[in-house]
């Protein structure tokens, strides 16, 4: 819950030289602020971010001239927006059907166990989030769990929550065969 | 362009194609195309040999796979290619050595997995270059737009979809000549065309593969369409999770606008179009075409009650195209081949061929296109070569948490819109998951009404509160605390939810319980009454706290 | 204007063609219970309690959302939609902390009425029993989630009527929650201008006054009309 | 009374968990309790002091939720013994005012009544379920039909004379026991 105070609702809420606003400035301009552009600008602020903090959601309510009500009720619609700090690293475990059957959701209770942490939550220190996905479009190396930006495929309870202790201990993550997904290339302005 | 395009491609003696789609690169497409790359140029041949990062063969769980195209000889699939090996592939072929190693990671030509497949719309994706225009272009890309701008008028494409018989890939399978005629009749100032590739049903990645392997053919479908209804925008929305499909579209969009095959006065006529991607950010609900407009004006992606239809009033109030990805997939054929080359395959409602994603128990998992009206039996034994392990075979899963499970006993039934219906299943988008006799149907209905009381948008009544309820009951029929009585409670539920919802998540959310209800009602009544879990999946933790009936 | 026939109940009847089929339904006098719609604000069509039959189509209507049409055949009160109709009000009352007895709007409440119109005596599903909080920051109201039905009225009246916005809706599914502003205490949102028209349109005990107990707050929205004429037929003039 | 051999219809009330409220209103029928007993053989009661649920009752009226092992004892077994069963007031029908802990964590709930800070001066240190000085609480109060079949459900809280006097004459008629709209709201 954000706090009772009325002064968040003065100002623009954009701190005066936060390079982060730099990314949602550019979205903004690029969609003409245009207010169906809503939901890309929220992506670019969770990119920008990592997550959606009150003062940005505001700063785009101002920008897009949208009620605020209407920028946080779209934000908390859509699965792929956080509104709390994600962790440093971060486990996606795939419960899609082929996932499913092939018993993913032992590994979830694997990690959850293992490193004390509830599906969708963040370990107090911050160091890692657990979330879960529906299908990843990978059915064919079920189960997957995507971790440090990786698509693990034909994972097991065991192999997963080593992977994730090595990274976590400082070490190098563990050799797989697997290569970094491609990340989604900054759009041009 | 492409004819340069052909000469350049004549200059290499052999091309080695990398299946570069989400799998395969999870697996280390990307690593030993590196690795063939660098082996070529340590040899010198760099001028002779081409190594092309490609769109998506099929056999996902055999990955990363690669494909030898060699001058007079016969092309070679490999499946599970490794940085080690992979220069071995230079010295079988381009030297011509004997590699022993090799030999048992070529995929027979005869293999079922590719024989009893017929590729209409993933005819190309293995062998085009997904980021390249140009490769598109050779394969006779764009010569359908060409075709249709200079010879014929917006009446004669819809009728051509009319006469060809495509059905809706999204899931219902409504006609889309008929759609389209629609679209192109009602009145308005401004229509739009929306490819939906919102695929949120889990277990489906057909339309993913299809925006990251031959991307510039769902954009010449939208064009085709956008003259067909006379929009001048196009949408396509990408669900979130498929980033790799977006960043495809997007260079394809700029490399066709470039080329003057997209935006203003398309190939100098004085049709124009542009196509924006959406992107979706997790909502399965979204792939509803009302939501889905909703979230494409960057609302909350909440369906709203039809009528009016999306083709009469959507986006900002006008006319608008929807239709799947999959759908616009099978227009540029339909309009090179024509019509009748079209209708010619499947049966007599459905025509032409479907993609499934297959997974599963079985052999071999992963994307396959075949003629409608194929029996699931050639799917699961010929193409997926039958169950892991040896086991028998319970049930494939259509439709996602839409569908339902077909039993064994119609393991000899054609497939087809109709068919599934009567089955209590749907084709929905194609994912086509295969059970054995460990899968617990309960368990699964559980797992499918999950995932619809996560999605549902919470709008209406009886899908918000009735997925819950109905979760909870699978959850007491898991986990031994239900009764009889749970179970008739379960049945009303399922028909209330699916008559009173507001839209098609709603109305398809009992479809998986409803399904296995009806092929294996033993299993639920062994659950409850014996707290047997035949599969051996539940852990019946907890007894009843009603008593029965006296 | 021009007009439609269509049969409701075995009954011809006829309707403005701009109707929908609840006003139709509502004009031959016919009680169609509906929690969602509030003559004056825009239709949400969500709580699916209006739904009909429709004779030749093989879904039922929401009649609030449903425009008319000549010769459609309508049948209001089947055994079947009695039914179905019970058990919607019954995930209702189970989604929710409906205690009716210690409610601001005990014996007021359509949510409450309607149960006991329907024949609805007990609820056979689950009590979900969610830990929602209330906003109480307001200075003259107060926002008490556990009575809410996710009806929407709020939202629209303060989006349609009073053009704040304050109101929308949050989370989705069985999470969706009503909210002010950035989902802040709602005294504490600057646009609200405490009309006090949410809190009168609000079927059930989720919205009421500060000060009310138990059984007191009775609600009006005969406003509505009276503000919305007087708008766009310029009925109300003084000069 | 409970050993009254006549033909009379056997009537028991059962107090579960809650504030006793029905009863109160059962009584305030007043001069009508006189011809409600003239009707039945109260063989069962909390206003009656017998101990053990009897065999045989044609008709138990139930207040209150089940909240606790003895509640849901109690429930099964006076289940058995009649042949109706009246959810008699809204904790019985709904759970009400005892549900409402639900939303509340368990463990901290008996703690709380008994010596957090501004309950000190209540009864004083917890008393173990385990010791036999009170019932162990279920994790989750529920309505009466949450653990038993029930024939009859007579909502209100409490419901009003005029409605008890219309269900206790509809029950004894044995016409079907249908109540009017302004009789059948929760509240």
């Amino acid at each position: 819950m954000p706090e009772a105070s009325p002064k968040k609702d003065a100002g623009n809420g954009k701190p005066a030289a936060d390079p982060r606003y730099k990314g949602i400035d550019r979205v903004l301009k690029r969609q003409q602020y245009k207010q169906d552009a809503l939901i890309e600008v929220l992506t670019a602020a969770q990119e920008a971010f990592g997550y959606l903090p009150e003062e940005v959601m505001i700063y785009i309510a101002r920008q897009l001239k949208l009620p605020f009500s209407w920028v946080y009720g779209v934000a908390t619609f859509y699965h792929f927006f956080s509104l709390k700090p994600q962790g440093k690293h971060n486990a996606i475990v795939c419960l899609g059907t082929a996932c499913y059957v092939g018993r993913a959701n032992e590994i979830v209770d694997a990690i959850s166990k293992e490193f004390n942490v509830d599906p969708g939550q963040t370990t107090p220190d911050g160091e890692l989030t657990l979330t879960t996905t529906r299908c990843l479009g990978c059915c064919g190396l079920a189960p997957v769990v995507v971790f440090e930006n990786q698509v693990l495929g034909k994972e097991s309870p065991d192999t997963t929550v080593d992977k994730i202790r090595s990274v976590l201990s400082g070490a190098a993550p563990a050799a797989t065969g697997a290569t970094r997904v491609e990340q989604e290339e900054p759009l041009p302005a | 362009m492409a004819q340069s395009e052909l000469d350049r491609q004549k200059q290499f003696r052999c091309r080695m194609l990398v299946c570069a789609s989400t799998p395969c690169i999870s697996s280390g497409a990307l690593a030993v195309e590196e690795a063939l790359k660098k082996a070529v140029e340590a040899e010198g041949l760099q001028t002779e040999i081409e190594t092309v990062a490609t769109g998506c063969l099929g056999p996902c769980s055999r990955g990363p796979l690669v494909t030898v195209q060699y001058e007079g000889q016969p092309d070679v699939a490999y499946e599970g290619v490794t940085v080690e090996i992979a220069p071995f592939l230079l010295a079988k072929h381009a030297k011509g050595l004997l590699v022993p190693e090799l030999d048992n990671k070529a995929i027979p030509a005869d293999w079922p997995f590719f024989a009893k497949q017929k590729k209409l719309v993933l005819a190309e994706s293995g062998t085009v270059d997904p980021e390249k225009l140009e490769s598109y272009v050779a394969r006779g890309g764009y010569s359908a737009l060409g075709q249709t701008l200079r010879e014929m008028t917006p009446e004669e494409v819809c009728n051509e979809m009319v006469k060809s018989g495509l059905r809706g890939r999204g899931g219902a399978g409504f006609p889309t000549g008929l759609k389209w005629n629609m679209v192109r009749k009602a009145p308005g100032e401004r229509k739009y065309v929306v490819a939906n590739g919102d695929e949120g049903d889990p277990g489906a990645y057909m339309d993913r593969t299809l925006m990251e392997s031959d991307p510039h053919r769902v954009l010449e479908g939208m064009a085709i369409a956008g003259f067909a209804v006379g929009a001048d925008q196009g949408y396509i929305y990408v669900r979130g999770e498929y980033p790799l499909a977006a960043k495809r579209l997007e260079k394809a969009i700029r490399q066709a606008e470039r080329k003057g095959l997209l935006g203003s006065r398309i190939l100098d006529s004085n049709f124009n179009f542009r196509i924006d991607i959406r992107m979706g950010a997790g909502a399965f609900v979204c792939g509803e075409e009302t939501a889905l407009m909703q979230s494409i004006m960057g609302r909350r992606g909440q369906p709203v009650p039809r009528p009016p239809y999306p083709a009469n009033r959507g986006l900002w109030g006008g006319p608008t195209l929807i239709n799947n990805v999959e759908t616009f997939g099978n227009i540029t054929t339909i309009i090179t081949k024509g019509a009748t080359f079209y209708a010619a395959y499947g049966t007599e409602k459905s025509k032409g061929a479907k993609i499934f994603a297959l997974a599963g128990k079985v052999n071999n998992t992963g994307l396959i296109e075949v003629t409608i009206g194929i029996t699931l039996r050639e799917i699961v034994f010929d193409i997926g070569g039958g169950i892991r392990g040896g086991r028998p075979f319970k049930a494939a899963q259509t439709g996602g948490p839409s569908g339902g499970c077909i039993p064994s006993e119609y393991l000899v039934t054609p497939i087809d819109y109709e068919t599934l219906q009567r089955l209590g299943s749907i084709m929905g988008s194609g994912g086509l998951i295969v059970m054995d006799d460990q899968s617990c149907m309960p368990d699964v209905a559980k797992f499918f009404m999950e995932f619809c009381m996560d999605e549902s948008c919470g709008k209406c009544g009886p899908c918000r509160g009735g997925t819950v309820q109905m979760h909870r009951i699978l959850g007491k029929i898991t986990n031994g605390s239900a009764t009889m009585e749970d179970l008739s409670k379960l049945e009303e539920l399922c028909i209330m939810v699916k008559e009173t919802s507001l839209c098609g998540l709603g109305m398809t959310a009992p479809n998986p319980i409803y399904s296995t209800l009806r092929y294996f009602r033993d299993e639920y009544e062994a659950h409850i009454r014996d707290h047997h879990c035949p599969a051996g999946v539940c852990q019946f933790t907890e007894k009843p706290l009603r008593i029965a009936v006296a | 204007m021009s007009v439609v026939t269509l049969t409701i109940n075995d009954k011809l009847v006829s309707a403005p063609r701009t109707a929908t089929l609840l006003d139709a339904i509502q004009d031959q006098g016919i009680d169609v219970p509906t929690l969602c719609h509030l003559k004056g604000l825009s239709e949400r069509g969500g709580c699916r309690l209006c739904v009909v039959e429709v004779e030749g189509s093989p879904r039922l209507a929401a009649s609030c959302v449903t425009p008319v049409a000549e010769g459609m055949v309508i049948r209001t009160h089947t055994e079947k939609i009695i039914k179905y109709r019970r058990q919607m009000i019954e995930l209702l009352l189970a989604e929710r902390n409906h205690v009716c007895a210690v409610c601001v709007q005990n014996g007021n409440c359509e949510l409450q009425t309607l149960a006991a119109k329907l024949g609805v005596t007990s609820v056979r599903y689950d009590y979900i029993c969610p830990d929602l909080p209330m906003d109480a920051s307001h200075e003259r109201f107060v926002m008490d989630h556990n009575r809410c039905v996710l009806c929407g009225r709020c939202n629209r009246v303060c989006d349609e009527v009073e053009g704040a916005h304050t109101l929308d809706m949050a989370g989705r599914g069985i999470h969706s929650k009503v909210i002010a502003g950035m989902n802040q205490p709602w005294g504490t949102s600057r646009s609200c201008t405490s009309c006090g028209k949410c809190v009168q349109v609000c079927p059930t005990g989720a919205l009421f006054k500060k000060g009310s107990t138990a059984a007191e707050m009775k609600k009006q929205h005969d406003f509505l009309l009276w503000i919305l004429d007087g708008r766009e037929k310029k009925i109300w003039r003084w000069s | 009374m409970a050993t009254s051999t006549s033909s009379k219809p056997r009537l028991a009330t059962v107090w579960l968990g809650g504030c006793a409220g029905c009863h109160m209103s059962l009584l305030d029928l007043d001069e009508r309790i006189v011809d409600v007993l003239n009707l039945v053989d109260l063989v069962y009661s909390p206003i009656a002091d017998i101990k053990h649920f009897p065999e045989g009752v044609d008709v138990t009226l139930v207040e209150g939720s089940v909240c606790n092992e003895e509640n849901l004892h109690l429930a099964r077994e006076l289940r058995k013994k009649s042949k109706l069963v009246v959810a008699f007031g809204d904790c019985a029908v709904t759970g009400n005012v005892p549900m409402m802990r639900n939303r509340l964590k368990l463990e901290g709930i008996i703690s709380a009544v008994y010596t957090e800070p501004f309950y000190r001066e209540g009864p004083g240190p917890v008393p173990q379920p385990e010791s036999g000085a009170i019932p162990a609480l279920l994790p989750k109060v529920v309505p009466l039909h949450g653990v038993i079949p029930v024939d009859v459900f007579l909502p209100g809280c409490p419901p009003s004379p005029d409605r008890i006097w219309a269900a206790i004459n509809a029950i004894l008629s044995g016409g079907p026991i249908e109540l009017p709209v302004e009789m059948r709201t929760f509240g």
